[in-house]
């Protein structure tokens, strides 16, 4: 396009206000809605078809072992792993399709196979509270310590600091988190040893909370709430910390170059507005965006993490899942941790869109 | 420089001599270009010690598979440097056994993805329209969905035999990086004067993409190489770990997990039996990431002419 | 007050006490992988209250590295090796150098403001205009939006631009044009004594430079600043300026009043200038460039930086550096052979005046 | 038109040329309806502010873009529709000098390699000897001195100046009968512009190159085609043709005399003087909603109700060769 013809056309009249504040509402959300929504949709039905494209189909075996080793008949059997499965074999692949979304729509994803009787949807209850807990809380950390500590070293780019800081942020964001356990657990569990007491307790932090505490938002419930998570919340903030840092810092040291940062210096604004307002919040942009991709990226590390560390969290219950090949659970998991990471995409959207006009509102740009 | 010496550089009829004088001469560029980000260097020199040692390692030091019952995790000795595992076998000589499939696999999904990437990338760049937003569209659906647990999923549900199925799988999950990368690469390349310099002097396209177009974006292909390639080990440990790829070889993840399983880690002398493969694994990532600093240097322009 | 007492220019239109801004000796180097960049070397100059003066140079010169020298914005890498800015208002004078972080921001704007060539990104791209005007007068003195506004409003008018919605829009929402507009008009908010333009009409069309220029014309007369305004343009400083200073490799190698400059050059440079620059009025005037290209600025030749490039360059250039010398009222030159420039100048106004031959 | 037959065939000749740009619901047209003829051997200079389409109109002469509407004839046939042979002889008549020198070469290759890869590519050399003599010639064409330690350079170790000439030289490689500079001066410093100027001139009168010189600055424009002509654009429309001592001394467009006394000279007493023609407003038009009928009516002082906002005024002759497109200017009616 003739960028000339871009830049030079004269911005339009103003439609009135409010048509027009609606018009570009209107076309942004919906847009990042659609899309969020259409993703989800792909989604479930690419696990609907995956069972049935597996060359060996999950349904069919749990039918087929029910036959063999418990003398069922194929009616009884097939009833069975309708219910389980929230899936009826036999009717025509659409409407075991539609039949499937309708259930996935009431919540209702199935029995699991190995606790027979309890509903996918019960299990997924007790678990998935302590991963967004403590994913949320060292996402909320790593993403503020790593903002700050960025921009400080881009500020002292020539000290001491910085090297190290970098150097360290790489080593950290490199290391696979569930690896950063396992030496976790060696060395402060095992290996070093004060006057016999390992630094850290390792056996006891296990579990969520200690059976004898009332759950409930008593300060002792969330202090012992914490110190059951601590492990897998230092795993997550340190594989992270170190990303957001380097990301903050290159994105400070571009923004520092930038001309309206040399302006609002020769319009005699302080030091602190210009960091706040002029660089700060024009260098978090684009970390905004990457906030989503990481919350999926953490999802995916808990099923490690919380297994070593034996936190009762959704990955674990996702890992224990698979090695016992509940596919309901499994099935389950996966769909509740997409929507969760697909929901939290659209999320990191709009608080982009508020932190930068030029998404929210069209101009001359467009 | 002589005359001579500047035609033998053209790229066109050239001679044996040439040619040879010619790689020799862009293998020792290469190296002085690597050596221009000291920290790039050291992990470029890392990353190319373990290729070594994993693909002639095993020729020197054959892995050592028998039980010695009265040695099982003896502390490390000058013989065995990283001691004896739960069977009495010696651990440094699984370590240097175990990274062989554990590169092909990140070599090959590399490879794959990489290969994805950029035709799916110059195809939607290219044709636009359509074709364009659809791939697009789909890039953006498989970013959305998170690739470890889908990836558990999939584990679960399918049997992985080879290294090769396991790359295949890997590099369909993580194509749509390298996609968005060398598609925003190309468009905004395509609108270079110099390109379309090209097109006016009827270079013919293979002359534009081959000689204008690619050398611009090797930085980005090889960065975004050596990046799925840590993310392939980083998939691929996982599932082992997990137990969910059960093919037999010598694999530092499988290491790890039985290091894990046998509790080696509660034997003060055995700690090094599940340590010396993490590290293996810790290590070469980060020279990984080390070495991508490099490799900015190596493609950039300014930086050719000096070398 | 000591420290601010400085030499008097010969070639000053009047007693440098009464000066607004003196600039004496200013010598400013960047440090490059290469070494270092002498950007500027020992710069002289004195600009008066109401005055404008126009810095013309082509790239590389160092004109825009004096401007930012003068308020301090120059990037890590450039350092002030010596020099003096002084700054004198209501019969105090301070040495801008001297002054600490806190007087240096009120300094800026408040009494010396800078109007930057990118206007396109002169701007926080996530604030609105009326909120980035009400934030420079709140550096300065406590107003409340209402009076910014007030302030605001006759500002924008002033400069042909609607201020209900310009206060309001977001900086990508602007053309170019009105953008540097909305620059001009954030200058005025605290009425500055002086101000400092780069580049203010190059990346604009001719209409809107025009109106651009009308409008800093008329501003001049109306709010009496002194303006300093920085360009390759020699035109534009035919419009604008009283006084004009070319600069070349990191000195002002000629100093006059704009008729001087213009029809009674003494500087080869500022007459290879004129030669090159074509007029849209009148028949054709053949044009000559300048031979070769500015010099290296790290390594920088012997003697007279222009020597490479001079028709009248003699053993003598390629030895010694001249000095800027006084060679008549308000009119000095950094040449030992102005005389022969001046005479080669009246031959190429002659012919610009009455042309003879067709097109060569 | 049976015009063309009487005369010799124009080099380049656009007819109701027009490109548009964007989505099919906000379609707009940054070339609306150009037609001019250049000859062989002449400069055309098209001036234009920002955004008015002399970039377009160049990329679509040059055939990097295709036209929405209308047609380009090279030699009188057109492009779009000769077959593969013609439209290669086309394709490496008709070069295109860039603006920016420092995204017209690739930063990857050396000069040498730039300016041998045409020289290859049609085999117009037979051994890497000749092509190393080609490049010293052409390299003496533009100006290129040392050649030697040039050829050998990265783009980014040569200055702005030196960058065009390799463009240049670059488009030289191929022999070309036409060349399309946009504005390809106007990055480079105003003491080393006028030599380029004068190299373009010389490619003129040495090797018979036609030029269409695109610029924004009409100074430039009067120096380098005097003896040429100058075509005027307004968003997206040419508003007057002329050639260029007439245009200068005595324009017919209300928008050409409001260009040409806008205009401010490097000479004081001259440009201060200047009799300045007030607009009725300072807004351009945008191409998403233009104003009805003359697109210069809401800023023109000679706006005449009723009349420059009804109909848009054709581009007629006015008898003496020049063209006009203005309702209040006398024409003569245009033949056929």
């Amino acid at each position: 396009m003739d960028a000339a013809v871009e830049r030079e056309a004269s911005v339009p009249r103003t439609l009135p206000l409010r048509r027009w504040l609606r018009a570009v509402l209107s076309s942004y959300y919906v847009r990042q809605l659609g899309k969020a929504l259409f993703t989800v949709f792909f989604v479930t039905s690419l696990i609907f078809f995956l069972i049935r494209l597996m060359p060996t189909n999950p349904i069919e075996k749990y039918v087929n072992d029910l036959m063999v080793n418990e003398g069922r008949s194929r009616e009884e059997a097939l009833n069975e792993a309708r219910n389980i499965f929230a899936i009826d074999l036999d009717a025509p692949t659409y409407v075991q399709y539609l039949d499937y979304v309708s259930k996935l729509a009431k919540g209702d994803l199935g029995m699991s196979l190995l606790s027979r009787g309890t509903p996918v949807a019960d299990i997924i209850k007790t678990v998935l509270p302590w991963t967004v807990f403590s994913v949320g809380v060292s996402l909320l950390v790593s993403f503020i310590v790593g903002a700050l500590l960025g921009t400080v070293i881009a500020y002292r780019r020539g000290g001491a600091l910085d090297p190290i800081v970098s150097a360290l942020s790489s080593l950290l964001s490199a290391i696979p988190g569930y690896l950063q356990a396992i030496l976790l657990i060696v060395f402060l569990g095992v290996t070093i040893k004060i006057n016999g007491k390992s630094l850290v307790p390792i056996t006891q932090m296990r579990g969520a909370y200690t059976p004898g505490i009332q759950p409930g938002f008593t300060w002792a419930f969330v202090k012992d709430a914490f110190f059951h998570a601590g492990l897998p919340i230092s795993v997550y903030i340190l594989t992270t910390v170190g990303g957001w840092t380097l990301a903050m810092k290159s994105n400070t040291i571009n923004t520092l170059g930038e001309d309206y940062v040399t302006v609002a210096r020769a319009r005699g604004l302080s030091d602190g507005r210009i960091t706040t307002a002029y660089v700060g919040r024009n260098a978090l942009l684009p970390l905004v965006s990457q906030l989503a991709i990481s919350i999926g990226f953490a999802f995916g590390g808990s099923v490690l993490i919380e297994t070593y560390f034996v936190y009762p969290g959704i990955g674990q219950r996702l890992n224990a899942a698979v090695t016992n090949r509940d596919y309901p659970v499994m099935q389950g998991i996966f769909l509740i941790i997409t929507f969760m990471v697909i929901f939290s995409n659209l999320l990191a959207d709009l608080l982009y869109s508020v932190l930068d006009p030029r998404i929210r509102v069209g101009g001359k740009g467009e | 420089m002589s005359e001579d010496a500047v035609r033998s550089t053209t790229v066109y009829q050239r001679t044996a001599k040439d040619v040879l004088l010619g790689m020799w001469g862009s293998i020792a560029r290469f190296f002085r270009l690597m050596a221009r980000n000291r920290l790039g260097f050291v992990g470029f020199l890392i990353i190319l010690f373990y290729f070594v040692v994993s693909f002639l390692g095993p020729l020197v030091m054959p892995v050592d598979n028998n039980t010695k019952v009265d040695r099982i995790f003896e502390r490390p000795s000058w013989r065995h440097p990283l001691g004896m595992d739960h069977q009495g076998r010696d651990v440094l000589s699984q370590v240097v056994n175990g990274g062989r499939d554990i590169l092909t696999t990140a070599l090959l999904t590399a490879l794959i993805s990489t290969a994805i990437g950029i035709t799916l990338g110059a195809l939607a760049s290219v044709i636009g329209g359509g074709v364009d937003n659809l791939l697009v569209m789909l890039a953006d659906i498989f970013m959305a969905v998170p690739q470890f647990p889908l990836l558990v999923v999939l584990a679960g549900f399918i049997q992985v035999s080879s290294m090769a199925f396991l790359a295949l799988i890997l590099a369909v999950l993580s194509w749509p990086g390298l996609f968005r990368a060398v598609r925003a690469q190309v468009l905004s390349l395509r609108e270079r004067d110099y390109v379309e310099a090209a097109v006016l002097l009827d270079l013919g396209t293979p002359h534009i993409i081959f000689r204008e177009i690619l050398p611009n974006m090797m930085s980005y292909i090889a960065i975004s190489f050596a990046f799925s390639m840590t993310g392939a080990i980083y998939s691929q440990t996982g599932l082992v770990l997990l137990g969910l790829v059960p093919f037999s070889s010598q694999n530092w993840g499988v290491m790890i997990s039985i290091a894990w399983t046998r509790g080696a880690i509660f034997y003060r002398d055995a700690a090094v039996y599940i340590l010396a493969p993490v590290f293996a694994i810790a290590i070469f990532q980060l020279a990984m990431v080390w070495m991508t600093r490099s490799l900015e240097e190596v493609f950039n322009p300014r930086l050719r002419a000096r070398a | 007050m000591e420290g601010t007492i400085v030499q008097q220019l010969p070639w000053s239109k009047g007693q440098a006490e009464e000066a607004l801004l003196s600039v004496r000796d200013m010598w400013i180097e960047y440090q490059a992988a290469r070494g270092a960049v002498k950007a500027v070397r020992g710069v002289d100059f004195d600009i008066f209250p109401g005055e404008s003066m126009a810095l013309i140079g082509e790239s590389g010169c160092g004109k825009t590295t004096l401007g930012l020298g003068i308020i301090r914005l120059l990037v890590k890498t450039a350092e002030i090796v010596r020099g003096q800015v002084i700054y004198r208002r209501d019969g105090s004078a301070v040495d801008v150098r001297s002054m600490d972080e806190e007087q240096l921001r009120q300094f800026r704007w408040q009494d010396c403001a800078m109007v930057f060539q990118s206007a396109l990104s002169a701007f926080n791209p996530v604030l609105r205009i009326r909120d980035q005007m009400y934030e420079t007068v709140k550096a300065h003195r406590s107003a409340s939006r209402a009076e910014v506004t007030e302030i605001a409003y006759p500002l924008l008018r002033r400069v042909q631009l609607e201020p209900e919605r310009v206060l309001r829009a977001y900086p990508h929402e602007l053309s170019g044009g009105m953008r540097q507009r909305v620059l001009i008009a954030m200058a005025l908010l605290l009425n500055p004594p002086m101000i400092i333009l780069d580049e203010p009409t190059t990346a604009l069309d001719i209409l809107t430079q025009r109106t651009i220029i009308d409008l800093l014309r008329a501003l001049q007369s109306d709010f009496r600043f002194a303006m300093m305004f920085i360009s390759h343009d020699l035109s534009l400083a035919a419009e604008l300026a009283n006084h004009v200073a070319t600069m070349y490799a990191g000195c002002i190698v000629e100093y006059g009043t704009v008729n001087q400059i213009f029809y009674e050059p003494h500087h080869p440079y500022t007459l290879g200038l004129i030669k090159a620059v074509p007029t849209v009025t009148g028949d054709f005037q053949d044009l000559s460039s300048i031979a070769g290209s500015p010099p290296d600025l790290i390594d920088l030749p012997l003697g007279c930086k222009f020597h490479v490039r001079c028709p009248f360059a003699t053993r003598r250039c390629e030895e010694e550096e001249p000095e800027l010398m006084h060679i008549g009222p308000e009119h000095a030159a950094a040449c030992f052979y102005t005389d022969e420039v001046e005479r080669q100048a009246d031959r190429a106004w002659e012919e610009i005046r009455n042309p003879q031959g067709a097109f060569a | 038109m049976s015009l063309a037959s009487s005369h010799d065939v124009p080099l380049i000749e656009v007819r109701g040329l027009g490109r548009a740009f964007g989505s099919r619901r906000r379609r707009v047209w940054a070339v609306d309806d150009v037609s001019f003829r250049v000859p062989r051997g002449e400069i055309l200079c098209l001036v234009g502010e920002s955004g008015c389409g002399k970039t377009t109109t160049g990329k679509l002469i040059a055939g990097l873009l295709r036209p929405s509407r209308g047609e380009v004839r090279f030699e009188g046939q057109d492009i779009w529709k000769i077959e593969r042979k013609s439209f290669k002889r086309y394709r490496t008549a008709v070069q295109l000098i860039h603006q920016d020198p420092y995204a017209s070469l690739n930063p990857m290759q050396t000069v040498y390699e730039i300016i041998t890869a045409p020289l290859f590519r049609h085999n117009l050399v037979s051994s890497r000897a000749h092509a190393w003599e080609r490049c010293l010639e052409l390299f003496h064409i533009v100006g290129l001195t040392p050649p030697e330690d040039l050829l050998r350079k990265h783009p980014h170790e040569l200055s702005g100046g030196q960058r065009q000439r390799v463009s240049v030289a670059r488009a030289l490689t191929v022999n070309p009968s036409f060349i399309v500079a946009d504005e390809a001066v106007s990055m480079v410093d105003v003491s080393i512009r006028v030599s380029l100027l004068s190299m373009l001139g010389r490619l003129r009168d040495e090797f018979g190159v036609t030029f269409l010189f695109i610029t924004h600055d009409l100074a430039l424009a009067k120096y380098f085609a005097w003896d040429g002509r100058i075509a005027v654009m307004y968003v997206g429309d040419i508003i007057e043709i002329s050639d260029t001592p007439r245009l200068v001394n005595d324009p017919q467009h209300p928008y050409t005399q409001a260009l040409l006394s806008a205009v401010p000279e490097a000479d004081p007493e001259l440009t201060r003087n200047k009799r300045r023609i007030a607009l009725r407003s300072q807004d351009i038009p945008s191409l998403q909603n233009l104003p009805p009928g003359c697109r210069f009516h809401p800023r023109c002082p000679r706006f005449v109700e009723g009349l420059c906002d009804v109909e848009p005024p054709a581009l007629l002759e006015t008898g003496d060769g020049r063209e006009v497109a203005c309702h209040l200017v006398v024409r003569q009616e245009a033949v056929a």
